[in-house]
Protein backbone atom coordinates (compact mmCIF):
# COMPACT_ATOMS: atom_id res chain seq x y z
CA UNK A 1 0.00 0.00 0.00
CA UNK A 2 1.43 3.47 -1.28
CA UNK A 3 0.67 7.21 -0.54
CA UNK A 4 2.54 9.70 -2.82
CA UNK A 5 2.26 13.14 -3.22
CA UNK A 6 3.02 15.23 -6.31
CA UNK A 7 4.30 18.60 -6.59
CA UNK A 8 3.94 18.62 -10.44
CA UNK A 9 1.14 17.29 -12.71
CA UNK A 10 1.12 13.72 -12.73
CA UNK A 11 -0.96 11.05 -15.45
CA UNK A 12 -3.48 8.93 -13.56
CA UNK A 13 -3.24 6.01 -16.37
CA UNK A 14 1.24 6.46 -16.77
CA UNK A 15 0.86 6.34 -12.41
CA UNK A 16 -0.94 2.95 -12.47
CA UNK A 17 0.87 1.17 -15.16
CA UNK A 18 4.54 1.88 -13.39
CA UNK A 19 2.67 0.66 -9.80
CA UNK A 20 1.26 -2.03 -11.63
CA UNK A 21 4.51 -3.07 -13.14
CA UNK A 22 5.62 -3.84 -9.23
CA UNK A 23 2.94 -6.28 -9.07
CA UNK A 24 4.65 -9.24 -9.23
CA UNK A 25 3.18 -11.46 -5.79
CA UNK A 26 -0.22 -10.35 -6.95
CA UNK A 27 -0.22 -11.42 -10.27
CA UNK A 28 -3.25 -13.79 -11.07
CA UNK A 29 -4.47 -13.10 -7.22
CA UNK A 30 -6.46 -9.39 -8.26
CA UNK A 31 -9.39 -9.81 -10.14
CA UNK A 32 -10.76 -6.18 -9.22
CA UNK A 33 -9.30 -3.17 -9.19
CA UNK A 34 -11.43 -0.15 -9.15
CA UNK A 35 -10.08 3.66 -9.44
CA UNK A 36 -11.24 7.21 -8.85
CA UNK A 37 -9.69 10.02 -10.47
CA UNK A 38 -10.59 13.47 -9.36
CA UNK A 39 -9.82 16.41 -11.86
CA UNK A 40 -10.14 19.87 -11.71
CA UNK A 41 -12.91 21.34 -13.16
CA UNK A 42 -13.52 24.81 -14.62
CA UNK A 43 -16.21 25.45 -12.40
CA UNK A 44 -17.29 25.47 -8.91
CA UNK A 45 -20.26 26.95 -6.99
CA UNK A 46 -21.77 28.83 -10.32
CA UNK A 47 -17.84 30.59 -11.00
CA UNK A 48 -15.52 30.09 -13.72
CA UNK A 49 -12.45 29.45 -12.26
CA UNK A 50 -8.85 29.58 -13.55
CA UNK A 51 -6.47 27.86 -11.55
CA UNK A 52 -6.55 26.59 -8.27
CA UNK A 53 -3.99 26.78 -5.42
CA UNK A 54 -3.69 23.01 -3.53
CA UNK A 55 -1.65 23.06 0.10
CA UNK A 56 -1.14 20.37 2.84
CA UNK A 57 0.56 19.46 5.64
CA UNK A 58 3.47 17.36 5.10
CA UNK A 59 4.33 14.79 7.46
CA UNK A 60 0.53 14.82 8.93
CA UNK A 61 -0.97 13.90 5.17
CA UNK A 62 1.36 10.86 4.64
CA UNK A 63 0.59 10.04 7.92
CA UNK A 64 -3.36 10.42 7.71
CA UNK A 65 -3.69 9.02 4.20
CA UNK A 66 -1.67 5.76 5.22
CA UNK A 67 -3.86 5.33 8.62
CA UNK A 68 -7.08 5.43 5.64
CA UNK A 69 -5.23 2.51 3.80
CA UNK A 70 -4.74 0.49 6.78
CA UNK A 71 -8.56 1.35 7.84
CA UNK A 72 -9.83 0.40 4.70
CA UNK A 73 -7.53 -2.72 4.72
CA UNK A 74 -8.88 -4.13 7.77
CA UNK A 75 -12.83 -3.51 6.53
CA UNK A 76 -12.09 -5.03 3.47
CA UNK A 77 -10.02 -7.93 1.70
CA UNK A 78 -7.89 -6.18 -0.41
CA UNK A 79 -4.27 -6.57 -2.14
CA UNK A 80 -3.17 -3.59 -2.49
CA UNK A 81 -4.00 0.06 -2.66
CA UNK A 82 -2.66 3.24 -3.84
CA UNK A 83 -3.12 7.29 -3.42
CA UNK A 84 -1.55 9.79 -5.74
CA UNK A 85 -2.51 13.12 -4.82
CA UNK A 86 -1.50 16.27 -6.89
CA UNK A 87 -0.48 19.87 -4.29
CA UNK A 88 0.60 23.17 -5.59
CA UNK A 89 -0.40 25.22 -8.74
CA UNK A 90 -3.36 23.38 -10.13
CA UNK A 91 -5.15 24.24 -13.71
CA UNK A 92 -8.67 22.81 -14.74
CA UNK A 93 -8.09 19.17 -17.02
CA UNK A 94 -5.18 18.27 -14.40
CA UNK A 95 -5.43 15.15 -12.21
CA UNK A 96 -5.93 15.99 -8.07
CA UNK A 97 -6.05 12.73 -6.95
CA UNK A 98 -6.05 9.08 -7.94
CA UNK A 99 -6.85 6.36 -5.74
CA UNK A 100 -6.66 2.33 -6.79
CA UNK A 101 -7.85 -0.84 -4.99
CA UNK A 102 -7.19 -3.91 -5.93
CA UNK A 103 -8.72 -7.14 -4.33
CA UNK A 104 -9.64 -10.35 -5.54
CA UNK A 105 -13.69 -9.53 -6.09
CA UNK A 106 -15.36 -6.71 -7.22
CA UNK A 107 -17.28 -5.95 -4.07
CA UNK A 108 -14.14 -5.46 -1.94
CA UNK A 109 -12.47 -3.36 -4.36
CA UNK A 110 -15.65 -1.28 -5.12
CA UNK A 111 -16.57 -0.45 -1.44
CA UNK A 112 -12.94 0.09 -0.17
CA UNK A 113 -11.81 2.62 -3.23
CA UNK A 114 -15.28 4.43 -2.33
CA UNK A 115 -14.47 4.38 1.48
CA UNK A 116 -10.68 5.53 0.44
CA UNK A 117 -12.09 8.37 -1.39
CA UNK A 118 -14.60 9.70 1.28
CA UNK A 119 -12.02 9.05 4.25
CA UNK A 120 -9.60 11.66 2.05
CA UNK A 121 -11.83 13.97 1.33
CA UNK A 122 -13.11 14.35 4.76
CA UNK A 123 -9.81 14.00 7.00
CA UNK A 124 -6.77 14.56 5.01
CA UNK A 125 -5.29 17.85 5.41
CA UNK A 126 -5.31 18.90 2.20
CA UNK A 127 -6.74 22.74 1.36
CA UNK A 128 -8.16 24.77 -1.70
CA UNK A 129 -7.84 28.17 -2.51
CA UNK A 130 -9.19 28.97 -6.11
CA UNK A 131 -8.54 31.60 -8.69
CA UNK A 132 -12.01 32.92 -9.78
CA UNK A 133 -11.80 34.58 -13.83
CA UNK A 134 -11.44 38.24 -12.07
CA UNK A 135 -8.42 36.99 -10.44
CA UNK A 136 -10.11 37.23 -7.36
CA UNK A 137 -9.19 34.26 -4.88
CA UNK A 138 -11.39 32.17 -2.70
CA UNK A 139 -10.70 29.32 0.05
CA UNK A 140 -13.03 25.93 -0.72
CA UNK A 141 -14.50 26.22 2.29
CA UNK A 142 -15.81 22.14 2.66
CA UNK A 143 -16.39 19.13 0.32
CA UNK A 144 -19.58 18.00 0.29
CA UNK A 145 -20.26 13.85 1.35
CA UNK A 146 -20.04 12.13 -1.53
CA UNK A 147 -22.49 9.28 -0.22
CA UNK A 148 -25.00 11.97 -0.57
CA UNK A 149 -27.70 12.15 -3.73
CA UNK A 150 -27.26 15.98 -4.76
CA UNK B 1 17.46 8.23 46.63
CA UNK B 2 14.96 10.98 47.47
CA UNK B 3 15.25 14.16 45.57
CA UNK B 4 16.76 16.93 47.10
CA UNK B 5 15.54 20.74 47.36
CA UNK B 6 16.93 21.77 44.07
CA UNK B 7 15.72 19.34 41.83
CA UNK B 8 12.50 20.78 42.92
CA UNK B 9 13.33 24.10 41.78
CA UNK B 10 14.40 22.68 38.41
CA UNK B 11 10.84 21.47 37.69
CA UNK B 12 9.24 24.04 39.09
CA UNK B 13 11.04 26.42 36.31
CA UNK B 14 10.86 24.11 33.41
CA UNK B 15 10.40 25.17 29.57
CA UNK B 16 7.37 23.75 27.89
CA UNK B 17 8.37 24.43 23.78
CA UNK B 18 5.22 23.87 21.69
CA UNK B 19 5.57 24.56 17.94
CA UNK B 20 2.20 25.89 16.88
CA UNK B 21 1.17 25.56 12.96
CA UNK B 22 -1.50 27.20 11.13
CA UNK B 23 -3.12 26.50 8.11
CA UNK B 24 -4.96 27.42 5.05
CA UNK B 25 -7.52 30.50 5.56
CA UNK B 26 -6.38 30.10 9.68
CA UNK B 27 -3.10 31.51 8.60
CA UNK B 28 -4.25 34.28 6.88
CA UNK B 29 -6.39 34.82 9.80
CA UNK B 30 -3.38 34.54 12.91
CA UNK B 31 -1.51 36.39 10.42
CA UNK B 32 1.26 33.56 10.36
CA UNK B 33 1.82 30.03 9.28
CA UNK B 34 4.22 29.14 12.21
CA UNK B 35 5.42 30.22 15.63
CA UNK B 36 7.68 28.50 18.66
CA UNK B 37 6.21 28.99 21.77
CA UNK B 38 8.11 28.91 25.36
CA UNK B 39 5.85 28.34 28.30
CA UNK B 40 6.42 26.85 31.78
CA UNK B 41 3.92 24.38 31.88
CA UNK B 42 1.44 22.02 29.64
CA UNK B 43 -1.33 23.47 27.89
CA UNK B 44 -4.52 22.30 26.66
CA UNK B 45 -4.59 22.72 22.74
CA UNK B 46 -7.60 25.66 23.14
CA UNK B 47 -5.02 27.12 25.31
CA UNK B 48 -2.20 27.11 22.95
CA UNK B 49 -4.61 28.40 20.12
CA UNK B 50 -5.59 31.47 22.91
CA UNK B 51 -2.28 32.45 23.91
CA UNK B 52 -0.65 32.38 20.54
CA UNK B 53 -3.09 34.38 18.47
CA UNK B 54 -3.14 36.36 21.69
CA UNK B 55 -7.15 35.78 21.80
CA UNK B 56 -8.42 35.64 18.92
CA UNK B 57 -11.91 34.28 18.70
CA UNK B 58 -11.84 30.41 17.58
CA UNK B 59 -13.73 29.31 14.45
CA UNK B 60 -17.01 27.16 14.75
CA UNK B 61 -15.25 24.63 13.06
CA UNK B 62 -11.64 24.71 13.76
CA UNK B 63 -9.98 21.55 13.49
CA UNK B 64 -6.46 20.70 15.63
CA UNK B 65 -3.88 18.20 15.18
CA UNK B 66 -0.92 17.57 18.02
CA UNK B 67 1.87 15.81 16.27
CA UNK B 68 0.17 15.27 12.73
CA UNK B 69 -2.90 13.61 14.77
CA UNK B 70 -6.52 14.80 15.06
CA UNK B 71 -6.92 16.07 18.35
CA UNK B 72 -9.81 17.35 20.66
CA UNK B 73 -9.30 21.00 21.95
CA UNK B 74 -9.64 19.49 25.18
CA UNK B 75 -6.29 17.48 24.92
CA UNK B 76 -3.06 17.95 26.46
CA UNK B 77 -0.08 19.68 24.68
CA UNK B 78 3.72 18.34 26.22
CA UNK B 79 6.95 19.89 25.52
CA UNK B 80 8.15 19.21 22.48
CA UNK B 81 4.89 18.78 20.66
CA UNK B 82 3.57 20.14 17.32
CA UNK B 83 0.08 22.09 17.29
CA UNK B 84 -1.93 22.86 13.92
CA UNK B 85 -4.76 24.31 13.47
CA UNK B 86 -6.88 24.51 9.97
CA UNK B 87 -10.22 24.85 8.75
CA UNK B 88 -12.27 21.50 7.39
CA UNK B 89 -10.43 19.95 4.78
CA UNK B 90 -11.06 20.24 1.06
CA UNK B 91 -8.75 17.90 -0.68
CA UNK B 92 -9.48 15.27 -3.13
CA UNK C 1 -21.29 6.65 -24.60
CA UNK C 2 -19.28 3.71 -26.16
CA UNK C 3 -18.92 0.18 -25.99
CA UNK C 4 -16.51 -1.51 -27.53
CA UNK C 5 -15.59 -5.86 -27.90
CA UNK C 6 -11.75 -6.76 -28.18
CA UNK C 7 -10.81 -9.89 -29.73
CA UNK C 8 -7.15 -9.32 -28.60
CA UNK C 9 -5.71 -8.46 -25.29
CA UNK C 10 -6.44 -5.24 -24.54
CA UNK C 11 -4.36 -2.47 -22.23
CA UNK C 12 -6.98 -0.79 -19.79
CA UNK C 13 -4.85 2.27 -19.19
CA UNK C 14 -4.13 2.89 -22.96
CA UNK C 15 -7.68 2.52 -24.11
CA UNK C 16 -8.77 5.01 -21.62
CA UNK C 17 -5.70 7.36 -22.48
CA UNK C 18 -6.91 7.11 -26.36
CA UNK C 19 -10.82 7.59 -25.63
CA UNK C 20 -9.85 10.74 -23.60
CA UNK C 21 -8.14 12.68 -26.10
CA UNK C 22 -11.65 12.63 -28.17
CA UNK C 23 -12.93 15.03 -24.94
CA UNK C 24 -12.96 18.29 -26.33
CA UNK C 25 -16.45 19.48 -24.90
CA UNK C 26 -15.83 17.93 -21.53
CA UNK C 27 -12.52 18.81 -20.70
CA UNK C 28 -12.76 21.14 -17.67
CA UNK C 29 -16.41 20.08 -17.01
CA UNK C 30 -15.75 16.24 -15.41
CA UNK C 31 -14.26 16.08 -11.78
CA UNK C 32 -14.83 12.86 -11.33
CA UNK C 33 -13.93 9.32 -12.93
CA UNK C 34 -15.06 6.10 -11.44
CA UNK C 35 -13.39 2.92 -13.51
CA UNK C 36 -13.50 -0.77 -12.66
CA UNK C 37 -11.27 -3.30 -14.16
CA UNK C 38 -12.02 -6.73 -14.33
CA UNK C 39 -9.19 -8.66 -14.48
CA UNK C 40 -8.58 -12.88 -14.97
CA UNK C 41 -7.21 -14.43 -12.26
CA UNK C 42 -5.33 -17.84 -12.29
CA UNK C 43 -7.63 -19.40 -9.45
CA UNK C 44 -11.92 -19.77 -9.18
CA UNK C 45 -14.07 -22.02 -6.86
CA UNK C 46 -10.53 -23.82 -5.50
CA UNK C 47 -9.10 -24.39 -8.39
CA UNK C 48 -6.37 -23.04 -10.63
CA UNK C 49 -7.36 -22.16 -13.90
CA UNK C 50 -4.88 -22.21 -16.73
CA UNK C 51 -6.90 -20.36 -19.27
CA UNK C 52 -10.34 -18.87 -20.23
CA UNK C 53 -12.54 -19.19 -23.08
CA UNK C 54 -15.39 -16.44 -23.28
CA UNK C 55 -18.16 -16.43 -25.63
CA UNK C 56 -20.34 -13.73 -26.33
CA UNK C 57 -23.31 -13.08 -28.42
CA UNK C 58 -22.52 -10.59 -30.97
CA UNK C 59 -24.72 -7.74 -31.77
CA UNK C 60 -26.99 -8.86 -28.46
CA UNK C 61 -23.87 -8.04 -26.75
CA UNK C 62 -23.28 -4.40 -28.06
CA UNK C 63 -27.22 -3.50 -28.09
CA UNK C 64 -27.12 -4.90 -24.15
CA UNK C 65 -24.17 -3.02 -23.18
CA UNK C 66 -25.68 0.29 -24.70
CA UNK C 67 -28.86 -0.05 -22.87
CA UNK C 68 -27.19 -0.43 -19.71
CA UNK C 69 -25.15 2.89 -20.22
CA UNK C 70 -28.83 4.60 -21.63
CA UNK C 71 -30.17 3.52 -18.15
CA UNK C 72 -27.26 4.31 -16.01
CA UNK C 73 -27.09 7.98 -18.29
CA UNK C 74 -31.08 7.97 -16.78
CA UNK C 75 -30.31 7.29 -13.20
CA UNK C 76 -27.37 9.43 -12.48
CA UNK C 77 -25.80 12.58 -13.89
CA UNK C 78 -23.25 11.53 -16.24
CA UNK C 79 -21.41 13.36 -19.14
CA UNK C 80 -19.74 10.04 -20.78
CA UNK C 81 -19.29 6.40 -20.09
CA UNK C 82 -17.16 3.77 -21.83
CA UNK C 83 -17.61 -0.09 -21.69
CA UNK C 84 -14.80 -2.28 -22.98
CA UNK C 85 -15.27 -5.98 -23.05
CA UNK C 86 -12.68 -8.66 -24.05
CA UNK C 87 -13.71 -11.81 -25.63
CA UNK C 88 -11.85 -15.22 -26.91
CA UNK C 89 -9.13 -17.31 -25.30
CA UNK C 90 -7.53 -15.06 -22.11
CA UNK C 91 -5.04 -15.77 -20.17
CA UNK C 92 -4.41 -14.64 -16.22
CA UNK C 93 -3.64 -11.14 -15.52
CA UNK C 94 -5.58 -10.23 -19.04
CA UNK C 95 -8.35 -7.71 -18.43
CA UNK C 96 -11.62 -8.60 -19.20
CA UNK C 97 -13.46 -5.53 -18.44
CA UNK C 98 -13.11 -1.66 -18.91
CA UNK C 99 -16.17 0.50 -17.37
CA UNK C 100 -15.50 4.06 -17.08
CA UNK C 101 -17.71 6.91 -16.10
CA UNK C 102 -16.84 10.43 -16.08
CA UNK C 103 -19.30 13.16 -13.97
CA UNK C 104 -19.03 16.01 -12.55
CA UNK C 105 -19.21 14.57 -9.16
CA UNK C 106 -18.05 11.72 -7.79
CA UNK C 107 -21.35 10.46 -6.12
CA UNK C 108 -22.94 9.87 -9.42
CA UNK C 109 -19.45 8.47 -11.10
CA UNK C 110 -19.45 5.71 -8.45
CA UNK C 111 -22.97 5.27 -8.09
CA UNK C 112 -22.82 4.70 -11.89
CA UNK C 113 -19.77 2.76 -12.76
CA UNK C 114 -20.87 0.01 -9.92
CA UNK C 115 -24.45 0.08 -11.38
CA UNK C 116 -23.18 -0.61 -15.22
CA UNK C 117 -20.87 -3.27 -13.69
CA UNK C 118 -23.66 -5.36 -12.01
CA UNK C 119 -25.80 -4.61 -14.29
CA UNK C 120 -23.25 -6.25 -17.04
CA UNK C 121 -22.10 -9.61 -15.13
CA UNK C 122 -26.25 -10.55 -15.02
CA UNK C 123 -27.14 -9.12 -18.11
CA UNK C 124 -25.04 -8.85 -20.74
CA UNK C 125 -24.68 -12.17 -22.93
CA UNK C 126 -21.20 -13.06 -21.94
CA UNK C 127 -20.12 -16.99 -20.93
CA UNK C 128 -16.77 -17.53 -19.48
CA UNK C 129 -15.48 -21.47 -19.98
CA UNK C 130 -12.33 -22.25 -17.94
CA UNK C 131 -9.61 -24.87 -18.61
CA UNK C 132 -8.28 -26.45 -15.57
CA UNK C 133 -4.81 -27.06 -14.16
CA UNK C 134 -5.76 -31.00 -15.45
CA UNK C 135 -6.72 -29.81 -18.87
CA UNK C 136 -10.34 -30.55 -17.92
CA UNK C 137 -12.80 -27.54 -19.25
CA UNK C 138 -15.86 -26.11 -17.40
CA UNK C 139 -18.48 -23.80 -17.86
CA UNK C 140 -18.79 -21.20 -15.31
CA UNK C 141 -22.47 -21.36 -13.99
CA UNK C 142 -23.37 -18.18 -12.38
CA UNK C 143 -21.84 -14.70 -11.50
CA UNK C 144 -22.03 -13.03 -7.75
CA UNK C 145 -23.58 -10.37 -6.83
CA UNK C 146 -21.20 -7.77 -6.29
CA UNK C 147 -23.18 -5.58 -4.03
CA UNK C 148 -24.10 -8.73 -1.63
CA UNK C 149 -21.02 -8.73 1.21
CA UNK C 150 -19.50 -12.63 0.50
CA UNK D 1 -62.51 -5.30 -52.53
CA UNK D 2 -63.14 -8.39 -50.60
CA UNK D 3 -60.57 -11.01 -50.49
CA UNK D 4 -60.77 -13.56 -52.56
CA UNK D 5 -60.91 -17.60 -51.41
CA UNK D 6 -57.30 -17.93 -53.12
CA UNK D 7 -56.02 -15.37 -50.80
CA UNK D 8 -57.18 -17.02 -48.09
CA UNK D 9 -55.42 -20.71 -48.94
CA UNK D 10 -51.83 -18.67 -48.95
CA UNK D 11 -52.39 -17.22 -45.48
CA UNK D 12 -53.49 -20.77 -44.55
CA UNK D 13 -49.91 -21.86 -46.17
CA UNK D 14 -48.02 -19.19 -44.24
CA UNK D 15 -44.69 -20.09 -43.54
CA UNK D 16 -43.01 -18.97 -40.39
CA UNK D 17 -39.05 -18.99 -40.76
CA UNK D 18 -37.34 -18.64 -37.06
CA UNK D 19 -33.43 -19.06 -36.74
CA UNK D 20 -32.75 -20.45 -33.54
CA UNK D 21 -29.59 -19.97 -31.69
CA UNK D 22 -28.16 -21.66 -28.89
CA UNK D 23 -25.15 -20.57 -26.54
CA UNK D 24 -22.63 -21.74 -24.31
CA UNK D 25 -23.44 -25.09 -22.20
CA UNK D 26 -26.74 -25.16 -24.08
CA UNK D 27 -24.82 -25.18 -27.20
CA UNK D 28 -23.27 -28.94 -26.09
CA UNK D 29 -27.03 -29.76 -24.65
CA UNK D 30 -28.64 -28.72 -27.52
CA UNK D 31 -25.72 -30.27 -29.82
CA UNK D 32 -26.20 -27.58 -32.24
CA UNK D 33 -25.25 -23.46 -31.95
CA UNK D 34 -28.01 -22.56 -34.55
CA UNK D 35 -30.55 -23.68 -37.02
CA UNK D 36 -33.13 -22.46 -38.82
CA UNK D 37 -36.86 -23.47 -38.22
CA UNK D 38 -39.94 -23.14 -40.85
CA UNK D 39 -43.46 -23.86 -39.16
CA UNK D 40 -46.52 -23.03 -40.50
CA UNK D 41 -47.90 -21.02 -37.34
CA UNK D 42 -46.17 -18.08 -35.13
CA UNK D 43 -45.14 -20.22 -31.72
CA UNK D 44 -44.20 -19.36 -28.52
CA UNK D 45 -40.39 -19.17 -27.02
CA UNK D 46 -41.38 -22.53 -25.25
CA UNK D 47 -42.91 -24.15 -28.08
CA UNK D 48 -39.31 -22.74 -30.43
CA UNK D 49 -37.30 -24.94 -27.87
CA UNK D 50 -39.15 -27.84 -27.24
CA UNK D 51 -39.69 -28.42 -30.91
CA UNK D 52 -36.07 -27.42 -32.27
CA UNK D 53 -34.57 -29.46 -29.44
CA UNK D 54 -36.54 -32.46 -29.82
CA UNK D 55 -38.32 -32.11 -26.77
CA UNK D 56 -34.83 -31.99 -24.59
CA UNK D 57 -35.91 -30.85 -20.81
CA UNK D 58 -36.01 -27.11 -20.88
CA UNK D 59 -33.19 -26.14 -17.82
CA UNK D 60 -34.73 -24.24 -14.74
CA UNK D 61 -32.34 -20.86 -15.17
CA UNK D 62 -32.95 -21.07 -19.37
CA UNK D 63 -33.18 -17.54 -20.60
CA UNK D 64 -34.13 -16.60 -23.91
CA UNK D 65 -33.90 -13.34 -26.29
CA UNK D 66 -36.01 -13.04 -29.33
CA UNK D 67 -34.43 -10.70 -31.73
CA UNK D 68 -31.22 -9.71 -29.20
CA UNK D 69 -33.66 -8.67 -26.45
CA UNK D 70 -34.63 -10.77 -23.35
CA UNK D 71 -37.67 -12.16 -23.78
CA UNK D 72 -40.23 -14.35 -21.59
CA UNK D 73 -40.53 -18.27 -22.41
CA UNK D 74 -44.52 -17.10 -23.33
CA UNK D 75 -43.99 -14.16 -25.69
CA UNK D 76 -44.68 -15.09 -29.46
CA UNK D 77 -42.10 -15.22 -32.26
CA UNK D 78 -43.37 -14.13 -35.67
CA UNK D 79 -41.49 -14.80 -39.38
CA UNK D 80 -37.86 -14.06 -39.46
CA UNK D 81 -37.34 -13.61 -35.97
CA UNK D 82 -34.82 -14.75 -34.13
CA UNK D 83 -34.29 -16.54 -31.10
CA UNK D 84 -31.42 -17.43 -28.64
CA UNK D 85 -31.02 -19.91 -25.68
CA UNK D 86 -28.50 -19.20 -22.65
CA UNK D 87 -27.74 -19.78 -19.36
CA UNK D 88 -26.84 -17.38 -17.02
CA UNK D 89 -24.58 -15.19 -18.06
CA UNK D 90 -21.01 -14.81 -16.68
CA UNK D 91 -19.01 -12.03 -18.40
CA UNK D 92 -17.53 -9.42 -16.60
Amino acid sequence: MNVKICYEPFDAWEEIRQYQKAFVDVVGKYGATSLFIGTMRDFNEGETIQSMSLVHYPGMTEKQLHKILVEAGQKWKILDALIVHRVGEIRPDDSIVLVAVWSAHRGDAFDACRYIMEALKSTAPFWKKEVLESGQQRWVEKNTDGYRKI
Amino acid sequence: MPPKAADYCVVARMLVSIKVRYFASLSEKAGKSESDMAVSRTLKVSEVWRLDTGGIAMPDNLLAAVNMEYADLEAQVYDGDEVAFFPPVTGG
